[in-house]
Formats: structure tokens, sequence, C-alpha cells
């Protein structure tokens, strides 16, 4: 199994390696130069406005954001709960939340007006009196949460990942790629004491990364949940953000697995049983964002406020009503055919349903950001919003940045944790006293 | 069974240490709070030399010219003002040289029984060429007067309006931020007129007074920033 | 500056004392130039002191000078902030008897004139600079020749009324044999003058005193923001329109318009007529007044639609003769000629219509003008010199007339910009900025303005009195003249002071005197010229009628080179930078027209087709169905230096339309009829083109009213502002509950107490007019950049205040809400900025630090009244000349920074300062922020909340219920927004507890049942 | 103290365990035991106490909590108090979200950073693997051959038995 998972690695790599990794490194090279301008000349080079002052920007943290929590739930929760079949997608999909956290970095430090003053959110002793900084600021709770989520998953990752270092270093021969992942392995030699403290180690990082995960996710709501716009003041987010985040991470995760168990040829350890379960996940989820819109409406309309029942009126029936109902369509009613075995059988729909379900939840925060914005208390301030080039190069380039990281791993990385793995499958085996 | 010493890439203990110091190092730094760091626009010390060797320390020392006498807008504005070369002129109208020089002069003449020669300082001539005035302080119409680029050393960022009188008028001393400027000869920024600094003695000072007086000194942030 | 300006820092001159000038310009740009300086690591910055300090000049300090307002005719009185030798503002003048402390939005924009670079900055021939000596030569030369021939010389010029002028130019034209004249009005009032030549035997515009009526009617006279005397007329009906004082009811308005005007807009009665129906229209209240004055007058049949308003209207007037006022802006003098009849008939005259202080404040006539221009078709004039006008553009023919100018032998222009007619003048001898030199003016008879330079010249630019002077071979130093012709015919003309150095240096300091009028021959009433107005001819249905109508920021167009005018929101339809035609929706309806289509529109019928243009259609609820409103004064040539205002990046776009230039002029649409330029009334075709043209519009929804299927249920109308009548106020019924809506109780312990002054404001709604002044003067005291139109239309303007207008159903009531930071106390923005860039200060101030801003615009979005600016771009501030009007205690905001309203804290620290200094308090009044400082209306109250004697916590004690009846709003508290009790009590106010109902429990009142 | 180790190589975790608990009850001098991957039953087998990471999580947790809360009390409301809002200078609720993350950094990292000191884990340690295969998919026990008693045909034969694919002496100053 470990020749199986390396692989990929050691090969030579195949031409649809080569001509993803072009596609997405284009991707990534359009978003630079757009972010380049931006900072260069100014955030006005997006369609924002006085009215709208968030938009594709705030969007694609949270969307990314959102997509980076379904892989810490699956190596965190699944780990807890020790649902085994997590062991094959555990390791991509921690990969995958890392770099869909380095693409939501990314967002919150340039949507500032002045992002080389970005570190004027961080309380750093300074000359300033020392001036510090304020931490009733949910941005401030922001910066917290997602540089120790990314530096918690991180850890967990790699963690994980020390003894399949050791694996490919002791398989190796002397030679470059010996001796770099000999420094990564940290010299690991699998001793006993070792993998002793380990699994307290392994299972405590995933104890705290599940709270971790649901706290991130909560904060960055609360940068909508803590203000004063109607449409955002809602207590419904946290949980609602939560619930969003693995809907369109589960659905990520399955849009990415269906993809790489057929290119790297690991349909042997990403089971249809695995796609089957997270598809049951996405449904699951699918029925608490439903109601989390169903809600919505309802404390709007039972709050007897005018302006709170404005926005959703606005949101469903307004000028940009099209946002709406593509959230909801994608998000609530194509979900639905996964409700059939037959569907969740075949790759290509699912495959096709979880892209839509990554359509829909973009579509969620921008109807959250953008249709409460646009329309808020005065009528004299209402305003319009549409992107400019320039913002749909930033989020084509988080994409391409994304999938360029994530490529680059599979072809560097073991994919599948190995020691996990053999972990289940020798525990599999053992009554027949078996060996691979 | 006993320890086997590691024999490791750079052996265990040895990195070790050293992580541990370069940790303790680091924290250090920053508890000292960039202390020996000059931050950019930090200008503190800044001594550069002025189109005219204007002495501070024979002028507001020896002489014990008061401050206010040049710098008039000190009380009355937020610029204290550079004097204009008129001020100048109300004393250098007559004193064209230091004393010693005309001393030596009067000396000189009396050895050689000849009425003293006007003299005329290096420096004190370049005062008389920038207003346009000829050897007897009079206009000269050949000469154009040019107004004298001083070499400003106190200055705080564009964002910042710094205002004079309200500190003067309470009872802060010119030393108080310029250092002890009666002592040096050319001007040298004593304070490192950055943020800290300023808000900080607004805090003393708000709980120790100016001068005996209590004051109140605001450190919200429109006091200076607007 | 010394090494950007060079010019600035002119050689000094022989004599070293007496060019002090010349030094203090240098010193007081020496410091300026700090702002600009990058930030390099250690850049060197020098320390340019004076070489002689002048004793009344502090480095640092302000100094006002007393001074009249050069922007229009109106002879406002204005005080000019100098800053080290510079003029930065432009400031009410309290004690000026016209302007009362106001000053309007042109009055404030015309500063950034003296800063243009663009001005002519030296005598021109054939569009070349030459020297002054050489044009005088040739100038003097070719005057002789034409002295000698006996030649025809025109003096062709705006209104003038100034002692120094008319003495020197009557003098200069004296010179010649064959000499006129010819003053016309761009803005013409010419018909009132010719009608009370008709009526009264005098050409003579009254002075209208609109603060002793009790009751007016006004047909078409946008009196409140573009007739004769704006400043004036806002001030007077503002002080009988106070709601505060129960014992001094407010005056009662009824306004006849063909398109909705701002004046309309604040009338208590608002009736829509079409342009050819007024003269009918006034015949009619005519005939009933003379009915009740017994006098004989057969009117012809009252439009019955109009019946019951006459008839209610003319028992008003008729009960409160003497007291009331009808005023009419009709250029048909025979419709004038009737108001007259009115107005002598309620026993007006002398009462609210001054004739002894008549006004000089328009005098143009248009059948000189006309005469003018038959002169020059038939070739007879040899010299013509221009002054403060611009024919070629404000009467709309630049072709014909451009060549009719072209033919004369000499034509001397005293332009200062290159506009239309100096584009085809041979000599440009431009004359000073107002600022810059020493003027004077009557703008009503017995009050004459004296303006001091507030800067020497700052171009190589002559007056225009000094170049006549030079011409007639007396040339004489500006200050000489004027000195002179007071002392010759000012001083005979008053007895307070003995001699005339006292008097002059009084004047100079006070920017004004009072003397004796000269007398107005005026005969008893002529009833022999009273004739009713045939009755209308009934327009053809649909046929359409145009009004070619100023606006309050562009007027007459002179000053379309002005950025901060051009992207001043017009008060009703908040289009910015271009120039369009206003339909009636109903009209655009049937049109099948939508807004920012583009549209051809042809003057006069299809048989017989007049001049046309193309623009976009912009919706006009209010106006009547039958008119096209054209605004004028824009598509000047001096408009086509926009082609580059804003930001420039990838997807700008220019501010100026296709042929180069800021909207389409709309002159050539004023005809000249029966003796007068007629700028309604005229027919007019319309047709789509099929294209359309986006608007720069800065309010993109016009009325409280949430659009119809999203509103819940009860809530199809926002409660923001609110009415109610005089009465119900007084008898405190006009609280709905809102007001006194209680604070909840407090989740937060309050550890915030404010012992010193905790500042507020306070906006009368009922006051506000919608005139824009006060968004120019934070402009200017604030350096608000100017995006331009591209920027505009993506709605970024940057205006820190803005005047929110609200529609009420047809548009027959308008509501004005200025809108600008309400510094709550318990801020939304404040708690979520993560770098502590928005805080409270003890003062309880919204601070807002540019600094320490990362721009992160959450603050923006958090913000329920989006007052809020973020700075999207470096905008340009590359015109070193023009920075020069910037203002050195507030920072210039760099790109990627939020800002907003933080009442003027400049001047808050300078008082403070400046008290302290003193070692007393900070008076009441010692503050006024550059809105409430300039407001004509004087709506605005700033002061000190904790103070239970301050101005602003008197005036919110009756707004804690506001009020009104139509038209008279009354904003609560800090603005329309706060809730002002809660502010006054240092309470946190609405935003946390109910972080929606902010609006709801603001302003002003649901509307009254009337 | 001896350089002699005997190195047994196993096939399964099930044989491995077998010849622990056998090793154990031997008095043998286990000087390690490597696998490829945590092997359920192991701890037992050699009769480990359990980790006391969870300790180092704790305090380190502890530490965070409470270094964080204290920081933003001081800052806030000690050090600078500032009018944010009007809300009050120790606005302790809205401190709580930068508290927890706090707690979650600091008992991870704290952990992990112990977890490594703990077992001299570090970049670049050159690791010694008594098999490279240990890594992959074999299992090794190490034992000392502590004194003269140690039969290396004993265990040989007797790790035959239980399973051993390979029994090997080892030679060195470094155990394997």
């Amino acid at each position: 199994m470990t020749r199986d998972v390396c692989a990929p690695m050691e090969g030579k790599p195949t031409w649809m390696w080569w001509a993803a990794l072009a596609v997405s490194t284009a991707a990534m090279l359009v978003g630079a130069a757009a972010v380049t301008y931006q900072v260069s000349t100014g955030i006005g080079t997006w369609g924002l406005n006085r009215t709208v002052g968030w938009a594709f920007d705030i969007t694609n943290f949270v969307f990314w954001i959102g997509i980076g929590h379904a892989g810490t739930l699956i190596s965190a929760i699944l780990f807890l709960f020790r649902q085994r079949w997590r062991t094959a997608v555990n390791r991509s999909a921690e990969a995958m939340t890392l770099f869909a956290v380095m693409c939501a970095g990314i967002f919150p430090i340039i949507h500032m007006g002045r992002p080389w003053l970005a570190f004027f959110v961080i309380p750093y002793w300074n000359t300033r009196g020392p001036l510090w900084v304020n931490f009733r600021s949910p941005l401030v709770w922001d910066f917290f949460a997602i540089s120790t989520y990314f530096l918690i998953s991180a850890v967990f990752w790699y963690i994980g990942l020390i003894p399949d270092l050791a694996t490919i270093r002791d398989r190796e021969k002397p030679g470059l790629r010996k001796t770099v992942f000999g420094i990564l392995s940290f010299g690991w030699n699998g001793s006993f004491r070792t993998w002793h403290h380990y699994e307290l180690v392994y299972l405590l990082l995933a104890g705290l990364a599940t709270p971790l995960v649901l706290s991130v996710h909560s904060i960055v709501s609360t940068d909508f949940a803590t203000s004063v716009i109607p449409g955002w003041h809602t207590t419904i987010f946290p949980p609602y953000f939560v619930a969003g985040a693995i809907f369109s991470g589960f659905a990520m995760v399955l849009t990415l697995m269906i993809i790489v168990r057929k290119v790297m040829r690991l349909e042997n350890y990403l089971t249809m049983r695995h796609i089957d379960a997270m598809c049951k996940l996405v449904i699951a989820t699918s029925g608490i964002v439903a109601i989390a819109y169903a809600t919505e409406f309802f404390t709007a309309m039972y709050s007897a406020n005018a302006y709170e029942q404005f926005v959703f009126m606005n949101r469903a029936l307004g000028p940009m009503n099209w946002a709406y109902w593509i959230m909801v369509g994608c998000n609530v009613i194509t979900p639905q055919f996964l409700w059939f075995k037959k569907i969740r059988s075949n790759l290509v729909a699912v495959f096709i349903l979880t892209i839509f379900v990554n359509i829909g939840m973009w579509f969620e925060r921008f109807v959250i950001i953008v249709t409460s914005l646009h329309r808020d208390f005065l009528p004299s301030s209402w305003a319009l919003y549409a992107p400019t080039p320039i913002e749909i190069a930033t989020l084509i380039g988080s994409f391409g940045l994304f999938f360029t990281a994530f490529l680059i791993f599979c072809r560097v990385l073991p994919v599948i944790a190995m020691g996990e793995v053999k972990g289940v499958l020798t525990f599999g085996r053992r009554a027949k006293g078996a060996t691979k | 069974m006993t320890e086997v010493p590691e024999t490791g890439w750079l052996g265990s203990r040895r990195l070790t240490t050293i992580l541990v110091i370069a940790l303790v190092f680091g924290a250090g730094l920053l508890v000292v709070g960039f202390g020996p760091v000059r931050l950019a626009g930090n200008q503190q010390g800044y001594e550069p030399t002025q189109p005219i060797a204007f002495s501070h320390r024979l002028h507001a020392g020896e002489l014990a010219i008061d401050c206010m006498y040049c710098h008039s807008g000190a009380d009355k504005s937020r610029h204290a003002g550079v004097p204009a070369a008129s001020i100048c002129m109300n004393c250098h109208k007559n004193v064209t040289s230091t004393f010693g020089a005309f001393r030596a002069e009067d000396d000189l003449a009396k050895k050689e029984k000849r009425p003293p020669r006007p003299i005329i300082s290096a420096e004190l001539r370049k005062l008389y060429d920038a207003l346009g005035l000829d050897d007897a302080r009079k206009p000269d119409p050949a000469k154009a007067a040019t107004p004298i680029q001083w070499v400003r050393i106190h200055s705080v960022p564009d964002f910042v309006h710094f205002d004079h009188s309200a500190h003067v008028n309470v009872g802060v001393t010119c030393q108080q931020c310029h250092g002890t400027v009666q002592a040096m000869d050319r001007l040298r920024q004593d304070s490192d007129l950055g943020m800290g600094w300023c808000v900080n003695c607004h805090r003393t000072s708000n709980q120790t007074g100016i001068a005996g007086q209590p004051v109140r000194a605001s450190i919200d942030c429109a006091t200076c920033h607007h | 500056m010394s090494e950007s300006d060079p010019k600035l820092i002119t050689s000094p001159t022989d004599d070293w004392s007496t060019s002090r000038r010349t030094f203090l310009r240098a010193a007081g740009f020496t410091f300026a130039s700090a702002m600009f300086t990058g930030c390099q690591a250690t850049p060197i910055r020098h320390a340019i002191p004076y070489l002689v300090q002048p004793e009344d000049i502090v480095p640092g300090r302000s100094v006002y000078y007393a001074g009249m307002c050069g922007g229009c005719t109106a002879g406002c009185g204005v005080l000019v902030k100098n800053r080290d030798g510079r003029p930065i503002k432009i400031e009410g003048y309290r004690d000026h008897a016209l302007s009362q402390g106001g000053v309007c939005a042109v009055g404030q924009a015309h500063l950034l004139g003296l800063y243009d670079s663009l001005r002519f900055s030296s005598a021109q021939r054939d569009g070349q600079p030459v020297n002054w000596t050489e044009v005088d030569a040739e100038i003097t030369a070719q005057l002789a020749k034409i002295r000698g021939e006996g030649g025809a010389v025109r003096y062709l010029s705006g209104t003038v009324n100034g002692p120094t002028a008319r003495t020197v130019v009557e003098k200069f034209l004296g010179g010649f044999a064959d000499a006129r004249w010819v003053m016309y009005d761009p803005i013409s009032s010419s018909a009132i003058l010719d009608a009370h030549e008709r009526t009264h035997g005098v050409r003579v515009l009254p002075r209208y005193r609109f603060d002793k009526a009790d009751v007016i009617a006004s047909f078409d006279a946008d009196f409140l923001a573009t007739w004769t005397s704006s400043v004036e007329h806002t001030a007077g009906y503002r002080s009988r329109r106070s709601p505060d004082d129960a014992a001094v009811p407010m005056s009662f308005h009824v306004q006849f318009e063909s398109r909705l005007t701002t004046t309309g807009g604040k009338a208590d009665r608002r009736v829509r007529v079409a342009p050819s129906q007024m003269g009918a229209l006034v015949t009619s209240l005519a005939g009933l007044i003379a009915k009740r004055a017994g006098t004989e007058f057969a009117p012809a049949a009252v439009a019955a639609a109009e019946t019951d308003v006459l008839e209610n209207l003319a028992d008003r007037l008729w009960s409160a003769r003497g007291r009331s006022l009808v005023v009419c802006g009709s250029q048909e003098i025979q419709t004038q000629v009737l108001c007259n009849f009115i107005n002598h008939l309620l026993g007006n005259y002398d009462q609210t219509l001054d004739l002894a202080g008549a006004s000089n404040q328009r005098l143009g006539s248009d059948s000189a003008l006309a005469g003018l221009l038959e002169e020059l078709r038939a070739g007879r004039v040899r010299a013509l010199l221009i002054d403060g006008v611009d024919p070629a553009f404000d009467l709309g023919a630049p072709a014909e007339l451009a060549d009719l100018i072209r033919r004369v032998p000499l034509v001397v222009n005293f332009a200062s910009r290159n506009d239309e007619t100096a584009a085809v003048s041979r000599f440009v001898c431009p004359d000073h900025h107002p600022l810059e030199s020493w003027t004077d003016a009557e703008p009503v008879r017995g009050l004459v303005n004296l303006s001091q330079p507030a800067t020497p010249p700052l171009l190589n630019t002559r007056s225009v009195v000094e170049s006549l002077s030079t011409w007639m071979g007396e040339a004489r130093p500006g200050l000489d003249i004027v000195r002179a012709t007071w002392e010759a015919k000012v001083f005979l003309r008053q007895t307070a002071q003995p001699s005339f150095l006292a008097f002059w240096e009084r004047t100079v300091q006070d920017g004004f005197c009072t003397v004796t009028p000269e007398p107005v021959a005026a005969a008893p009433f002529n009833a022999a010229a009273v004739k009713p107005k045939a009755e209308a001819v009934p327009a053809a249905a649909g046929q359409l009628e145009l009004v070619v109508y100023p606006t309050v920021g562009m007027l007459d167009g002179h000053h379309a080179y002005n950025a901060w005018l051009q992207e001043l929101p017009d008060p009703m339809t908040r289009v910015t930078w271009d120039s369009y035609a206003c339909l009636a929706p109903a009209t655009a309806k049937r049109l099948g027209l939508a807004e920012g289509d583009v549209v051809r529109v042809t003057a006069g019928t299809p048989d017989s087709p007049g001049p046309s243009l193309e623009c976009p259609v912009v919706f006009q609820p209010g106006q009547h169905e039958s008119v096209v409103a054209l605004p004028m004064g824009f598509g000047s040539r001096l408009s086509e230096r926009f082609a580059n205002v804003g930001p420039q990046w990838l997807q700008s776009q220019p501010a100026v339309g296709d042929d180069g230039r800021v909207g389409r002029n709309a002159a050539p649409f004023v005809a000249m009829r029966d003796g007068a330029r007629r700028f309604d009334g005229n027919p007019v075709q319309i047709s789509p083109t099929g294209r359309s043209r986006p608007l720069a519009a800065t309010q993109l929804h016009h009325t409280l009213s949430a659009p119809e299927e999203l509103s819940g249920l009860g809530f199809e109308r926002r409660d923001i502002v609110r009415q109610t009548t005089f009465a119900a106020l007084h008898a405190g019924a006009g609280h709905d509950g809102h007001g006194a809506h209680h604070g909840p109780s407090e989740l937060w312990s309050q550890d915030h107490p404010v012992t010193g002054p905790k500042w507020g404001m306070s906006i009368d709604l009922s006051a506000c007019n919608g005139c824009s002044a006060c968004v120019i003067a934070c402009q200017v005291e604030n350096n608000v950049p100017v995006v331009g139109r591209d920027e505009v239309m993506r709605q970024r303007e940057m205006h820190w205040i803005r005047i929110d207008r609200y529609y009420e159903g047809e548009g027959d009531d308008v509501a004005f809400q200025p809108m600008m930071c309400q510094q709550c106390a318990v801020a939304g923005c404040e708690t979520v900025c993560p770098a502590l860039a928005t805080l409270h200060s003890e003062d309880g101030l919204n601070q807002q630090v540019y600094n320490r801003c990362v721009g992160t615009r959450y603050c923006a979005n958090n913000c329920a009244y989006k007052v809020r600016r973020f700075n999207w771009f470096d905008y340009p501030h590359a015109d070193r000349f023009q920075n020069l009007v910037l203002n050195p205690d507030v920072t210039v905001r760099s790109r990627g920074v939020m800002e907003k309203c933080t009442f003027c804290v400049q001047r808050i620290q300078e008082a403070r300062i400046a008290a302290r200094a003193r070692g007393e308090t900070i008076a009441d009044g010692a503050i006024e922020p550059a809105c409430q400082q300039t407001c004509p209306a004087r709506a605005i109250t700033f002061g000190d909340l904790n103070d239970p004697n301050s101005a602003l916590s008197k005036a919110n004690e009756p707004a804690q219920i506001s009020r009104p009846g139509r038209g008279r709003h009354r904003a609560v508290g800090v603005v329309p927004g706060g809730r002002p009790e809660s502010r006054r009590r240092g309470r946190p106010s609405w935003l946390r507890l109910h972080p929606y109902s902010g609006c709801r429990s603001s302003p002003a009142t649901r509307r009254s049942a009337r | 103290m001896s350089n002699r180790y005997v190195v047994s190589l196993f096939e399964n975790e099930h044989d491995l365990l077998e010849a622990v608990r056998t090793a154990r009850e031997r008095k043998f001098t286990i000087v390690d035991v490597h696998t490829p991957y945590a092997v359920h039953g192991l701890d037992a087998a050699m009769g480990a106490r359990p980790s006391w990471m969870s300790w180092a999580c704790a305090a380190f947790g502890l530490t965070g909590v409470t270094t964080m809360m204290a920081f933003q009390y001081w800052a806030a409301a000690v050090d600078w108090p500032v009018n944010v809002g009007g809300k009050p200078w120790n606005s302790i609720p809205a401190y709580v979200p930068v508290t927890f993350e706090a707690m979650v950094f600091a008992a991870g990292l704290g952990m992990v950073l112990t977890f490594f000191l703990a077992c001299r884990l570090y970049p670049g340690r050159r690791a010694r693997v008594p098999d490279p295969r240990v890594t992959d998919d074999r299992f090794a026990i190490v034992l000392e051959e502590a004194d003269a008693a140690f039969d290396l045909d004993d265990v040989r034969r007797l790790f035959g038995r239980l399973g051993a694919v390979e029994v090997r002496e080892h030679v060195s100053e470094v155990a394997p």
C-alpha cells in the first residue's frame, strides 16, 4: 500500500497533472497581476462604493474559510468519533484546509485600503504610547482566529505527516530527496515511546481543533452579527455559518476527491463508501442551511422591524435577487438529488452537484454581504454593486493558488495518511494474522 | 541502560541551546521595545549644518536672550516661528561681529595708530546678503534679497497638528521638548518627537501638573490628528 | 515650495522694506509645502522665514479680512480667512446687512478660482501672451484713432454697481463721442426693471423684504436659490419661518411654478402651472385683489382648477396688506406689470418692496443688449470692451456671435479665463480675481461694500479700473483709484465719520458702510400701464414648453471651471457633472423614456424647428407635465479642462461628454421676445435618440417609501423625516411618542463620563432649503477631494455633508435632510475598527484618525447613515498651484483611508487652545463648523450639549418633537437621526440596543393631515 | 554497558505484541520497539504509564487563557483606556473570542513543542532505525545484550517461533 500511495510522488507526473498545474498556475498569475494592480492603484479598482464597502473580498474570504473547515472537521471531528473511513481522506482534507486558509487569509489583507499597514491590527509593542488594538473589533478576533486556525491546522497536518515522511525517507536511495525527507521527518524512527506520546498528542490536537473550527467560523460570522446592519445583525449567524462552512467544505472535499482518485489512481483507498458518506453529510448540512434561510425570513417577519423586513424582501425580490435565487437553487434545491442512491453512486452527477454547492455557497456569502449593505437604513444612500474585472481576476487567482498548492502537494507529499491507513487495514486483518 | 550520546546533525543539545538563546534574545528585543532600533522617521539627534552658523549657545546661553524674543510665535500660534531676518537686524544692525574680534581690531588699530576698521563677520555677512544690504547695512540695489533657507530640524509628520501656544501658555518650558538649547552651538533635535513621547508627557502632566499648576492635557486622538 | 513655484517668490525690489508682501507670500507658502513633501526617510526640509516680518502677521495664525463675495452680483459681505498670506476660506459675515452671515455654494467655491492654474497669467493678444506695455500701447493707439474718428465704442458688462467701476467706466466712455455702456445679466431680471419703468417711471429692481412678509405669493420666482439675491432672501425668509416661538407665527408661502424649485419645496402650498399659463394666473390674482380693493380691473376668467387656491390666497394677501409680498420670476414684462399692480393694490410698496433702498443687484437690460446685437450685426461698433460676461456663451449663439465679435476692429476682453468670448477677442486684459483687488459695490442703494485684496495678485493680471485708467493716460494703482472715488463720491453721502481717513479706515475694516441712498425718482403708480394679460392660448394637448433655469451650482455657467461646483449635486436631481432634460415622470412615461435616455430637444414647433441639443433625461417629480426643463450654464468651454479630472485607471471614464465639455449649453433656447430674454414658455419638441447616458447622481432612490413590492406590511414609508403643523407643535401634539422613546436599561456599565463640553449639533429641517452652501463650505474647509464624474457614478462622492432630498408623493412636497456624521455616542463604527482608528473623544466627538486607518471599510459598512467616505484612490493633488487652497489645519488624506465629518474638529481645537490661553472656557458660539458658519438659512446650531444655556440645548428643547407643516421640518437633536435626549444625558444612543431602530426614533414626525 | 544489540523484525503487530510480552516475561532489556504505525495494545504490553502530554496541554492552555485575558484587560482598561463606541473600559465579553483562540493556540503549539522536546524530534535529527522497513511494514524489537547471560541463539529461536522474519545482532556504540 505504501507503494500505491507513494507512486504519484516517485514516478513521473502525468500529462494530466502538468495540464492541471499549468491551468491553475496561469489562474494564480492572473490573480497576482490583479492584486498587484489593485494594491498599487487603489481599492477603487474594485466595484465597491460608499454604501457597499465589502463584496467580493469578504465573500471570498468567508468562502475559503468555509472550504477550509471541512478539512479540519474530517480529520479532527471524525477522528474523535472514530470514523475509520476518514483515514483515507484526512490528509488531503487537511491540506485543503491549509491551502484554503491561505487563500482566505489573503483577502482580509488585500481588502484593506493600506495593506502595507496590515500589521496595525496586531497588538505589538510600539512607540505610540503604546497604542494597542481594539479587542472589541471582530476583525481583531478574526486575526487571532485565522492565524490560530492556520497554525493549529498546519501543526495537526504536519504531526500526521511525520511518520509518512519517515516512511518515504526510508524508501529513498541516498540523495537529495532522502536528505530533504530526512530533515522534514524530524528523525522519526517509529519508536514505541514516541508513538506512545504521539497518539495522545494527536488526539488532543483533534480535540483542540474541533472547537477551534467551530469558533473560527463563529468569529467570522461575528463580523456581521455584531454589526448594526439589518441582514447582518442576527444571532443565528454563528451556527448558520458553521453549518454553511461544513456544507461547502464537504462539497469541496468531494469535488477534489473525485478528481484526485481519478487522476492519482487511488480508487482503492478513496472508495465509493467514502463518497457516499460525504454525500449524506452534504444533504444533512444542506438541510441545516435551508432551515437557516427560512429562519432568517421568519425572524425578520416576526421582528416587526421595517428595516429587517425590507432587507429580506429585497434579497428575494430586489434588484439583486438573481444572487439570492442562485444561492437557494444551488444550496437547497440541487443537493436534494443526493437523496437518491443512484445519484450518489454516479461520480459525474456527484461531481456536478458539488460544483453547484460550491457556487451556491459562494453566493450565500455574497448575498449576505452585498444585499444587506446595498439598501440599508437611509434610502438616500442606496446603491448597487457590480464587480470589476479586477475583482473577478482576484477570485480566479485565489482558485489558481488553491489548486496550484494542492497539485504540488499531491506530487510531493503522500496524499493518504499511510500511518493511519495501515493501522486500520492491519487492524481489520489481524484476526487472520495476515500481512499485506 | 545508559544514554547514548547523540551525534545527529548538529547534536540535539547544541541546537536546543542555540534555539533557547535565540528565543531569549528575540523576546528581550521585544521587551526593550525597539529601544536601540531607530524607527523610520525618528530624527532624534538630527543636527544638520545650517546656512548661517547661528549659535544658540551664544545667544540663548551666554547672552541669555529670551527664546520668545526671536521665536515670538510660540505663545501665540501653532508655529513658534523661525525669526525673520528683520528680528536679527534689531541687534545686528550694530553688532556686526563678535566682541573679541572688535577688541582685537581696536587693539590693532591703537597699535597701528589708525581708526578701527569696521569688521563684519563672515556669518553675519550672509545675513546682510540675504537682506540685500551692503557693508554699511544700507539697501544695496545691486543685491537681490533672498530668504534664508534654514534647515528644518523639528518636524512632525503632516498628519500631526502640533500647537506651540497650547504648550507654552500652560508653562511647558522650551527645554522640556527641545533640550538644553542654550548649550548647543549647532541646534540638535533632542527628543524623538514620537507619539509615545507626546502621549506619555501628556499623561504625566495630568498626574503631576506643569510648573505646579494642574493641567488637563488631552490624550484624545483629535487633539493632534485631524 | 521654493523649488516648485519660483514665480511666487519674486525678487524683491530695491527697497526691501516695501516688498514685504512678496516675502509674506514666500513665507506663507513655505510651511504649506511641508504638506506635500513625500515621506522619504530623512527628507531635508527647509524653514524659510520672512526677511522682514509684518507686524500683524503671526505665521500659523489666521487673519480675517472683511470683503465682498465676487461670485455673483448679489454683493454679499464675506470674511476672507487668510493663513500665512493666502486666502484659504470664505466665511459668512454676520454683521453684513444683506447676507447676514450666509454665503452660498458659489460664494464658497469661487475661492478656487483664485488658485486656478488655467487662469490667464498675463495679457493676451490673439491668444498669445504679451506683456502689458505692448498691449497698452496698441490699445491706446487704436482708441485714440477711434476717438478721432468718432467711432462707436461699446462697453458690454454684467451688472456693475460699484462706485469706482461706474465712475471709471463712465469717465472712460465719456472720452468718446459715441460711447454706450450695455449691461445685461446672463440670468436676466430685465422684465422686472422694465415693468417698474412702466408703472413707476423708473427702471428699478425693488429690494424684496421677505423678512417683513406675512404672506408670500411667488410665481415662478426661485427666490431662495437663484433669483436676484438668494442669500439675502433666504435670511429674510428664514427669519419668518422659525418654528421656535409660538408667539411669532410662520409666514405663509404659496408657490406657483412650472418646475420643482427648492423654493417650491419649502412652500406651504405649491401649485404646478405651465409657464404659458403663468400670465393668466397673475392676471386672475390681480382681478381678485382688485375686486377686494374696489379697483376697476377686468380679469380674464380664472383657470378653474386654481380658483380655490387663488381665492384663498387673495383673502390672505388682502388681510395682510402691507405685510404681504407677491413676486414673479417671469421675463414677460406685462406679467411683471400685473405683479407690480397687485403689490401696489396691497400697499406693499415701501413696505415689503423697498424702492428707496432699491436693489442694484440686477441692472441689465435685455433690450439694450438687443440693441447692441443689432449694432454688431450692422457692423457699426468700432470698439467693444467686454467686462465680466461671456456673451458668446451666455447668448447661446457661439458661431454667429463669435463672428460678429471677430468683425469688430478692437475687442478688449477682461476675462480671467479662456471662455467662448475670450477665445475670439483680439485682446484679453485679464482682471484680477476678486480676492486680489480693491473692489467696491453698492448692491442695494445705501449700502456700499468695499473689499480689500486678501492677497496680492498671484498672476500677472490687472484690475479693470487700472486698465481703463491706463488707457485714459492716468495709470494709477487700484487702491488710489478706489480711494479717490470714495473720497469724491461715497464719503459725501455719509455723516457718521468726520474725516475721510477715519471713514476710509473704518470702511476698509468693516468691508461695507451705510450711506444715504441716491434718491429713486419713482413716479406715482401708473395704472394705465396695467393691462390684463390676454387669456393664455390653451396649449395644444401634449405641446411641451421649455424652461431654461439656473442651478445653484452652475448659475450662469461662469463658474464652470470650478470642479467643486461641477461636483456639487443639484439639490433636486442630485445629478453632478452633467446637464439633462428634466421631465415629469408622467410625461416621460407617456413618451416612453427611461431615466438616462438621451433625447434630442428641439426648440420651436415641428413646422419651424429652432436650435436643438441632445442630453439625457432626468425624471423630476413635482414638475408640470408640459414642461421640459434644461439647466443652464453647462457645456462651457471652461469645462474642457475636466477631461481627466479624478483618478485615472483602467476603467475610468472622462467627466466630459463626447464634445469634450461637461453638459450642453441651454442658452440657445433662450429667446428674445417682447424686449426681454425669455427663459421659459417656448415650445419645444422632444425625440428619443435610442442612446442612453448614465447620470452621475449621488442619490438613486428618491422617496422615503420603500419600493412597493419590497415593503413589509405597515412599513411602506420610512420614518426618517417627520412633519407636523406649527399649531400642533406648540400644542405639543406633534409628539407621537417616538420622540420620547426611552432608552432601555444599559447592558454595559457607563464609565465614560463627559465632564467638559459635549459637542452636538442640531439642524432645523424647517429652515434648510437645500441650497448646498454647507456642502461646498465643508469641502473647502476639510480639503475634501473632487473625484470626477466616473467616481460619482460609482457612488463614491466624497462630500462629508450631503443633503438628502426626499419627495413626498408626486413631488409637491420635498424634504431636505442634511446628513453628516452623527457623532453617535454608542457608535457602531468605533466598535468594529480593529486598529482603533475611530474612537470617541472626551468631548463626545467620533474621531477619525487618518494615519491609523488601514482601510478595512468595516466602519463605513456599519454606519447606519452611510456618512463615512473612503479614499478609493489617491485623489489627484498634482496641481500645486491649486493645492494652495488646501486648509493647512486638515490632513490631506491618502488613498485607502476612511474619512468623515468631525464637526470641524480643527476649529474646536483652535477655539479650545485660544480659550485656554485666555484662561476661559469656550464661549457658546465661539465654535462654528464650516457648514453652520456659511448656512444662509441659519439651519444649523452647534454647541455644548452639557451646557443647559447653550443655543444648542435651547434649540433642542422644542425639537424633542419635530414639527412642521408642509415644508416645515425640524430635526431632532443632533441632526436628524440622533436621539437628543440620550445625547444630552450623555447616554449612549440607539444604536446598540436597537440596532435597527436608529432611524425610527429619529427625526421628524410623520406628515400632518393638512 | 554493552554495545551489542539484537534486532528482531516481525511482519505484523500481532506477532510483535506476543514477542514483546514474551520478552518482558523473560526479563529481556527492551531498548525500543519500532512500528510503522501506532499499534494498539503495545502500551499495555510494554507496561507504559499513560502519556503526560495531556498535562502539558492543560498547562499551556491555562497559561494562554490567563495571559491573553490579562493582556487584553491591561491593554484596554489600564494601559490606555479609550472610549470605543461607548463600551466600558473592561468589556470582558468582547475579550472572550481572542482569549479562546489564545488558549487553543497556546495549548496546541505548547503541547506539540513539548512532545518534540520530550521525544527529541527536531528538523535534521538523524533517524536511527534498526531497519529501514520499520517505517513501512516491519515491526522491530531491539534488545540489549545486557549481560553475559544473554543468549543470542535462544532469542533467535524464541522470536523465530513467535514469527520473527529476521533476528540479527547489531554491534554499535549507538542503539540502532
